[in-house]
């Protein structure tokens, strides 16, 4: 249904043209917004850029562009979204019959999901997907559509194309898997691409890689780029205009310098305020909390119900300033790991030998001080988790001590247990996961105290009481479900449990990955709070460089399985010493329009840590380059 | 009472039945099931058990509503009364099986040595026919509602222990799980604790689909003369010996079979409404 | 010939049961027995009006003191496998069934030595005459003296033959047989038939048929819809439900049995309270066969069944009505008087454990209406279901009803056996050594051994008249009445026997 | 994969072990004697004890139980105490009815209930749906044989379109052996039609949610494809799953089935052998049963490998 041949503004050609979107959910028979009356557009060639807190409605808008909301329960209840197809001609999407849509998607918007891991299906080839779309909109034979499958599997930058288009999605690493999905979504050379996180649960190096494709692939076809993200550093280096969004409403929209260097909205100067920045902490030694602008946001009428209780945050009410820098005593050590090996067993064959090996940790060790954080960083599947996990006999380890208060808990006797689960507590990669669906927050926190006999009845209550205050959540919470809360709620209630017995190490598994700047940082001053009021140890595994530069006393990069190297964060930061650390280092995006990087980042895959059996890794030695700061010596050409 | 009380609590139960209509349509007619076995002896209108040869295969009519059958018996009283038998069976086997299936498959799941062992014994239980090995129990025993019930729970078990020990090697990979452990929580704490309860919904959907099965079951095996004891009138029996006039006195197959239908109708109708309104997630909307 | 044989019909038949063994002395069971009639042949055998006539035999004489029996064969007599039938078969044959039968053990107790001079003679010497000799090598239907070769003769009575080689008009495919589910029979084209017309189990025995197939179809409603549907030629027994209905169907014709079953009601004469006879005559006082009968085949089949049966079958030579005014039936009076008499008696109020077959109807409904009116009488009744194989095995347990034995159980007598004290094994009253209920009375035996030895059929008369007034004084079984199964057949088939399921003379038109 | 086929079918003795085992225990145990049903209606005790030991069935139970298990490794599983055929042959005679019923029964139930299933899964809480769930539910809510009687009333005693019973070789014709098959499928399918509708449609439901299947939206895939392509396969393990363990239902199912069509097939052959304690046959036809069952149990766990490329042994 043509509307309007012509809406061309500014001399480009406006690909997508959004006025006065309104998507609800029906709730108790009811619709409830949870979009309302965005107006937006995107340019071809040109990236805009969505941000905006958790649940503030940005798939919702996204999916609704794709007329896909519908199959989520969702209903488009107001607004045009004007799209200029391939001929030329201006269809409003939101009228469009099922057969346009169908016609449009894929062929003139290519979607790139949230969830690139849950997005591909698992039965079929990642040829079988590409090829099925490039079929589905081309008029091509099946062999020429493979060619163009296999092209643009090339163009992604896949190594051995061929290869991969015969292998499920099961089979590629994370990275890869995106590359697919963005494969499938730019194989019909749309006009349109929207991009929703694309890089959410990737680590640095491999989101650089794929924003510079997109980029370049945008530049390539001329397309229009609608992305989304919660990173600012992604903002910062690929957008052309701003929107942020909060509660369904858009609240500000600029051109992304304009909006960096002064952000008119409260809520998009408190999202600014939160943002860590690679680099802010050099010259220090010490941790420093984050400063946060308390928002001061009057309540639209008729907001959605879905309110985090973040705004309550007593964390975030003042402005802390950064701890001293006064050297603290020498503390003791607490936690201490020698020649840590963890392997997982690969069975295959006929008589399903164990063939290979998941080398996950090799020979690692490390001193963990009372009263200190270790930053641990890495790329993902390095072996962070596992080690984390290791420390705990989750996972038994094939060989190494961990010795805690000079108790050597890989023994896993009686004492030794005991030590271990009463003084070192884990918060788990994926708070959701690690509560139980079916027990109240109150009883998952109590439970430690109550299985350790610390507390019962009342007194576990009252304790509960102060933990969840103590993590900035209000004490009747204890009644809620798991499922009812947010996930930033939610991270912080695993935090309250693994405080719940006092422990004296924590092991805090990416415990701030999955949330948007703000709620982030009040989590990071949390954790520096209760290390400064209880002297607990923390190892704090993340893949986010700028979160780890902010907590972290000293921090230890893997790869492969082993520590390449460890030392005082400044140290390790200022004077990076690995060249793993380095690309580690230059692949973190900065969340300033004004520093963004041109260059292509350099493209690595990371090598298996799969092995034959009997073929050992060879473990690097660690020499000590600095005070306290060990380097691993490779080997390389007949000498260290 | 006061009548607001009263007005809110209609409208609390009005709202329930929107919100899970086949709970509540199947929750009725169950209901109406369970009167009906309590009441049987007020309802009836005649001995089920007095024969009466004289008026053997009579047709419905206003002194037997539902017919007589062979000897006589009165069809109406008897499919009355069937009902106890059919529920007292359905509901034996279903909470046996699951109770003991469920205690069972948590242990398998959970203790793997001895995973290996129960599995290969649960895989030789189902294995056999449901329907030899109560022929056999019956031999062994003599007739009795006690031995198809036994017959039948010895079948299903194996599918309950089967299901669990699926749902709890899942779960036990389970971070939650692992977050227990890290808490210092004993083995057994962590199976009752956590795995059990989130067990629950697979196990009440096959409870309801084993309940069903049972009045089923009980009912083949009247049909191969291995049921509960002719004289006592369940469904099985009237149809059982009724079967072979089915063509001439439908009445002796087809009001049995009618509330059969309508039973199992209503267990399934229960079963599928109360895992969505018994789980946690699922009461999302609000 | 072949070539003829080619053009015969075949006839699909569904049999009351399903045949599980080969071996017809070996095993009693009815459906052997029939499978028997047309596999075997028999020295003797019983024409329509019941009298013995020669079979196989060419000719019979007995010497004048009744001692000695020579038996001439027929000639040109051969069996399945091609070999001629000779003395010596038939004398192996005759000692095998001899072991078993009861009639067979009479004889045999009378016999001294079975000579075989020549291939075709046999010669009997006995220890006393034996004038029921033919009768007993003739029985029909019920453990017959069939001729099989000597080699299988030889096995072991209680060890079954699994070969079927017989004489008789057909034989038995075995390849072809499913057990539970086929069994077929091939016209044997060496069969010598006597001249003359077909009468009942002698006469020309011409087999008009290519082959009988036995279909076993063990569901009652599946079976009557196959007939219906013309997918079977005939059925052996119709449910008596379903008489009008076939009756009314244009395309079946129903035949009814001449021959009765009787069903009764055996005590188990070794434990209380039904050791006591003044119980058993209590009960026996209240019996009404017309409820007993109408509870098995309804009120609308008058004609296929009756009561006032005493204990022979009904219409056979030796049935007599005597004494039949003891069941009075059970009117509240008679069920009153019954009561007090039970008291008399000393009943203490003893468990009577009944057992119930709830697979077998013809025992099954027997056994519903009787523990009806135990209750009425205030006998403390405790009903044990079960399927027939465990009653049989139950039924043969000695020990006190208590620890795995019984009090009453209900079964059915049925073709020739009860036609006189003969093969009447109810009726027998020698104790342990006896029948399933172990009775005792010693008058019932000198009445039955003065039978066997009475020299002519008016004084055998005499005695069974006196038989059955003993039996209702010690009462070791109670006749419920009597019904004639009725079978089904599509019109066309013509010569079908009314006394048991025969298969020669058979045939369409 | 030879050697995981192998090992599975050999971890299965010690499952048959068992079985053999307690059905051996629970019929020694049990009341009922074939002796006394052998010897008929007309014999005394004495000839039944002859009979008895001539079976050697007054041996203790040890004895019978290691005698039988010798021979069975010896590859011969006895013979029937009543016919006098070797258990073998009676088991050969009956396999290819109940097989052919089985595989047919599969087949139909399957290519009902899977469409079924999808289309109800497609229209989640519409009529459509409704409608196929009420029919679902109520076809395994309606005993077999009150729905094999129906069947054969209808198509063989009314229309005469298919015989009311019986069963045809398929050497004797192809078509005629499955006309006569074609009524007790349905009846026999009748519950099983149900479980797999059922169970497609609440698998579908949860697949089409997924995340993958949206992807396949926004690539602008038709729903036909939708739904056969991404989501059938992606549900076909749990789906597989439930039509292999509906084969336990099946085979208690062809018991009644059989007889109600008098198709000569192992469910009929193991009541009957039961009802007569033959127990050579009994045991024989457990043992079969049990492989039958591994066997099933080994053919759903290598079709998953078909459907979940995730999925290796
Ligand atoms: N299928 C649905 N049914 C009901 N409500 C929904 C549904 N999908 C989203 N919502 C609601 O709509 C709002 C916006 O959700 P949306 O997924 O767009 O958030 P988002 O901005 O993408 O957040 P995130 O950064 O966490 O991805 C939320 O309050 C969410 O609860
Ligand atoms: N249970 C397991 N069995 C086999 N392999 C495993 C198992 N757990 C982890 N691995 C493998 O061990 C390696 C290290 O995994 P680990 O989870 O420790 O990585 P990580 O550094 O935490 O990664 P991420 O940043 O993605 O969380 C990976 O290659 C992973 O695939
Ligand atoms: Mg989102
Ligand atoms: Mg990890």
């Amino acid at each position: 249904m043509p509307i309007r041949n012509n809406i061309e503004q500014d001399g480009r050609e406006r690909v997508l043209d959004i006025r006065g979107l309104t998507v609800g959910f029906e709730r108790d028979r009811q619709m409830v917004p949870a979009v309302r009356d965005i107006s937006l557009h995107v340019d071809r060639g040109s990236t805009v850029v969505v941000v905006g807190e958790s649940g503030s409605g940005k798939s919702v808008t996204s999916l609704s562009i794709m007329r896909l909301i519908e199959y989520g329960g969702g209903r488009i209840l107001g607004g045009e979204m004007r799209f200029r197809r391939t001929g030329g001609n201006v269809i409003d999407l939101a009228q469009a019959s099922d057969e346009t849509m169908r016609q449009v998607r894929g062929a003139e918007i290519g979607m790139i999901f949230q969830e690139p891991m849950t997005s591909l299906n698992p039965v079929l080839t990642v040829g079988e997907q590409i090829v099925e779309a490039i079929l589905l909109h081309q008029r091509r034979s099946a062999p020429e559509a493979l060619k163009e499958a296999q092209a643009t599997l090339d163009r992604v930058r896949i190594p051995d194309a061929a290869r991969v288009m015969r292998r499920y999605p099961h089979e590629l690493s994370g990275g890869m898997r995106q590359r697919v999905m963005i494969a499938i979504a730019l194989s019909c050379r749309p006009q349109l691409l929207i991009a929703d996180e694309p890089t959410t649960a990737l680590d640095v190096t491999v989101q650089a890689q794929i924003l510079h494709l997109i980029r370049e692939l945008q530049r390539e076809m001329q397309m229009g780029v609608l992305l989304i993200t919660h990173d600012m550093g992604v903002v910062a280096e690929s957008a052309d205009r701003v929107l942020v969004m909060r509660r369904g409403d858009l609240v500000e929209e600029n051109e992304t310098r304009a909006l960096f260097a002064a952000p008119a909205h409260p809520y998009t100067r408190a999202l600014m305020a939160a943002v860590p920045k690679l680099g802010a902490m050099s010259g220090t030694d010490q941790p420093a909390r984050f400063e946060l602008v308390r928002e001061q946001l009057v309540e639209p009428a008729g907001a959605p119900v879905a309110m985090p209780d973040d705004a309550l945050d007593p964390s975030t009410r003042s402005v802390a300033p950064a701890l001293s820098d006064a050297p603290a005593k020498k503390p003791d050590v607490v936690l201490s790991v020698r020649e840590l090996v963890t392997r997982f067993d690969v069975r295959s064959g006929f008589f399903s030998r164990v063939r290979r090996r998941v080398h996950a940790v090799e020979r690692v060790s490390f001193d963990l001080y009372a009263g200190e954080t270790l930053g641990l960083v890495g790329e993902s599947g390095c072996g962070k988790t596992t080690t984390g996990r290791s420390l705990l006999q989750l996972v038994q380890p094939d060989s190494g001590s961990i010795y805690f208060d000079g108790v050597d808990l890989a023994r896993r006797d009686r004492r030794s247990s005991r030590l271990l689960r009463r003084n070192i507590q884990l918060v788990f990669q994926d708070p959701f996961a690690s509560l139980n669906p079916r027990m109240r927050i109150g009883d998952a926190i109590m439970e430690p105290m109550i299985v350790q006999g610390i507390a019962s009845g009342r007194d576990a209550q009252r304790r509960a009481a102060t933990l969840l205050e103590k993590v900035g959540l209000d004490a009747s919470m204890a009644r809620r479900w798991p499922h009812q809360l947010s996930g930033g709620q939610r991270q912080r209630i695993c935090i309250a449990r693994a405080l719940s017995t006092d422990p004296r190490v924590l092991v805090a598994d990416e415990s701030v990955s999955a949330l948007d700047v703000s709620i982030q940082a009040q989590i990071v001053n949390l954790l520096i709070d209760l290390q400064r009021d209880l002297g607990i140890a923390c190892l704090f595994i993340s893949h986010d460089m700028a979160v780890v530069e902010r907590i972290s006393h000293r921090v230890a990069v893997m790869y492969l399985g082993q520590v390449v190297e460890i030392g005082p964060r400044r140290a390790v930061f200022e004077n990076p010493q690995h060249a793993y650390t380095r690309k580690l280092m230059a692949a973190v995006p900065i969340a300033d329009p004004t520093r963004r990087r041109h260059a292509a980042p350099p493209l690595v895959e990371l090598p298996s840590p799969v092995r034959d059996v009997g073929d050992e890794p060879v473990v690097a030695p660690l020499v000590e380059v600095g005070p306290g700061h060990f380097v691993a010596r490779h080997w390389v050409g007949g000498s260290y | 009472m006061r009548p607001e009380d009263q007005v809110l609590m209609t409208s609390a139960f009005f709202h329930f039945l929107r919100r899970y209509p086949t709970v509540a349509v199947g929750g009725l007619l169950m209901l109406l099931l369970v009167l009906i076995a309590i009441f049987a002896p007020w309802l009836g209108t005649h001995d089920p058990t007095q024969i009466a040869p004289l008026y053997r295969t009579r047709s419905p009519s206003a002194q037997f509503w539902f017919g007589t059958d062979l000897l006589g018996r009165d069809v109406y009283s008897r499919v009355l009364y069937g009902t106890r038998v059919s529920l007292t069976v359905g509901f034996s086997v279903a909470v046996l099986s699951t109770a003991i299936g469920a205690v069972i498959g948590v242990i398998a799941g959970f203790v793997r040595w001895l995973d290996v062992v129960i599995m290969r014994i649960m895989d030789g239980f189902m294995s056999m026919p449901t329907i030899l090995l109560a022929i056999a129990l019956i031999a062994l025993w003599h007739e009795s509602m006690r031995t198809v019930i036994l017959a039948i729970t010895i079948v299903e078990i194996p599918r309950v222990v089967r299901l669990v020990r699926g749902v709890v090697l899942s779960l036990r990979e389970q971070a939650f799980v692992e977050a227990a452990v890290t808490a210092g929580a004993s083995p057994w704490r962590i199976m009752y604790r956590h795995i059990f309860p989130n067990t629950v919904a697979a196990l009440i959907v096959q409870g309801t689909y084993i309940l069903g099965v049972s009045i089923l079951a009980e009912a083949s095996l009247s049909f191969i003369g291995a049921g509960v004891p002719p004289i006592t009138p369940s469904w099985g029996n009237i149809m059982a010996e009724g079967r072979a006039l089915w063509q001439i006195r439908p009445h002796l197959i087809g009001f049995p079979a009618a509330f059969l239908s309508v039973t199992i109708l209503s267990v399934n109708m229960l079963g599928d409404g109360l895992r969505d309104a018994l789980d946690p997630r699922m009461s999302k909307e609000d | 010939a072949p070539a003829a044989t080619g053009k015969l019909p075949v006839l699909h038949y569904v049999a009351e049961a399903d045949l599980a063994g080969l071996d017809p002395i070996w095993s009693t069971a009815y459906i052997t027995q029939m499978y028997a009639e047309l596999v075997y042949d028999t020295l003797f055998a019983y024409d329509e009006h019941y009298t013995v006539q020669l079979q196989m035999l060419s000719d019979a004489k007995t010497s004048a003191d009744g001692k000695t029996w020579t038996l001439t064969l027929r000639q040109g007599l051969t069996f399945h496998d091609g070999q001629p039938v000779r003395s010596i078969d038939c004398a192996a044959s005759i000692r095998r069934w001899g072991s078993r039968d009861t009639l067979g053990q009479e004889l045999m107790k009378a016999t001294d030595d079975i000579a075989t001079p020549d291939s075709q003679t046999l010669v009997f010497k006995l220890r006393k005459p034996f004038p029921l000799l033919p009768s007993a090598l003739g029985k029909v239907a019920s453990s017959m003296a069939c001729i099989m070769p000597e080699r299988l003769a030889k096995i072991d009575s209680h060890t079954q033959i699994t070969e079927a080689i017989g004489s008789g008009p057909y034989k038995f495919a075995k390849d072809k047989w499913v057990s539970g589910s086929t069994a077929v029979f091939e016209r044997f084209d060496g069969y010598q038939p006597r001249p003359g017309a077909g009468s009942f189990a002698t006469g020309g025995k011409v087999a008009q048929l290519s082959q009988v197939i036995w279909k076993t179809i063990p569901d009652a409603a599946t079976s009557t819809a196959a007939l219906q549907a013309g997918e079977i030629d005939g059925l052996q027994t119709v449910s008596s439900d379903f008489l009008p209905v076939l009756a009314a169907d244009p395309s079946l014709q129903i035949v009814k049995s001449t021959v009765a079953t009787i069903p009764i009601m055996r005590f188990n004469a070794l434990y209380p309270p039904f050791d006591n006879p003044a119980i058993r005559r209590a009960i026996l006082s209240v019996i009404d066969q017309t409820e007993f009968m109408t509870a098995l085949m309804g009120t609308d089949n008058k004609s296929y069944w009756q009561s006032g049966v005493g204990v022979f079958s009904p219409g056979s030579p030796m049935a007599n009505d005597a004494g039949l005014g003891v069941m009075k039936g059970a009117s509240p009076a008679n069920i009153a008087a019954a009561k007090q008499m039970i008291k008399d008696a000393g009943y203490k109020g003893e468990k009577v454990v009944l057992l119930d077959p709830a697979d077998y109807p013809a025992s099954h409904m027997p056994a519903m209406v009787a523990a009806d009116l135990l209750k009425k009488l205030g006998m403390n009744v405790d009903v044990q279901t079960m399927d027939w194989g465990t009653l049989m095995q139950r039924r043969a347990s000695q020990n006190p009803p208590a620890s795995g034995g019984w009090n009453m159980h209900f079964t059915t007598i049925s073709g020739m056996n009860n036609f006189d004290p003969a093969g009447h094994l109810a009726l027998r009253a020698n104790g342990k050594q006896g029948w399933f209920g172990w009775p005792t009375s010693e008058k019932i035996e000198t009445l039955r051994q003065a039978w066997f030895d009475a020299p002519d059929q008016a004084t055998r008369k005499k005695l069974c008249v006196e038989l059955q007034m003993q039996v209702w004084q010690d009462v070791p079984y109670i006749p419920l009445g009597a019904y004639y199964n009725a079978s089904a057949f599509r019109r066309g088939w013509t010569g079908i026997s009314t006394q048991m399921p025969l298969f020669y003379n058979l045939r369409r038109t | 994969m030879i050697a995981y086929v192998l090992r599975r079918i050999f971890s299965a003795i010690p499952v048959m072990l068992f079985v053999a085992f307690f059905v051996f225990a629970l019929l020694s145990f049990a009341p009922g004697d074939p002796a006394a049903l052998l010897a008929g209606e007309n014999a005394t005790p004495d000839d039944i004890a002859r009979i008895r030991a001539n079976l050697g069935l007054d041996q203790p139970f040890f004895t019978r139980f290691f005698h039988w298990i010798w021979r069975v490794l010896h590859g011969d599983l006895g013979t029937s105490l009543f016919t006098g055929q070797t258990v073998g042959h009676m088991i050969a005679q009956r396999l290819a009815p109940t097989f052919s019923l089985m595989v047919l029964t599969m087949i139909v139930s399957v290519v009902i209930a899977i469409p079924a299933g999808a289309w109800a899964a497609w229209w989640h809480n519409r009529w459509n749906d409704r409608l196929v769930m009420l029919w679902a539910v109520l076809s395994f809510s309606i005993p077999s044989f009150v729905v094999g009687y129906i069947l054969a009333w209808i198509f063989g005693l009314k229309l005469r379109w298919l015989p009311v019973q019986g069963y045809v070789q398929f050497d004797q014709g192809l078509w005629a052996s499955i006309q006569t098959l074609i009524l007790p499928a349905f009846a026999l399918g009748a519950v099983y039609v149900g479980l797999i509708t059922r169970f497609t449609r609440s698998t579908l439901i949860e697949t089409l949610s997924q995340d993958y299947v949206r992807t396949a939206r926004a690539k602008g895939v038709s729903n036909r494809r939708i739904l056969f392509r991404h989501a059938l396969k992606n549900a076909a393990v749990p789906i597989v799953t439930v039509v292999g363990s509906g084969v336990a239902l099946l085979i208690s199912g062809t018991v009644v089935t059989e007889t109600v069509f008098a198709i000569p097939g192992l469910g009929r052959l193991t009541v009957d052998a039961i009802l007569r304690r033959d127990y050579p046959v009994i045991q024989g036809v457990i043992l079969l049963f049990s492989f039958l069952y591994v066997l099933v149990n080994l053919a759903v766990d290598l079709l998953y490998t078909v459907f979940d490329p995730r999925i290796k042994y």
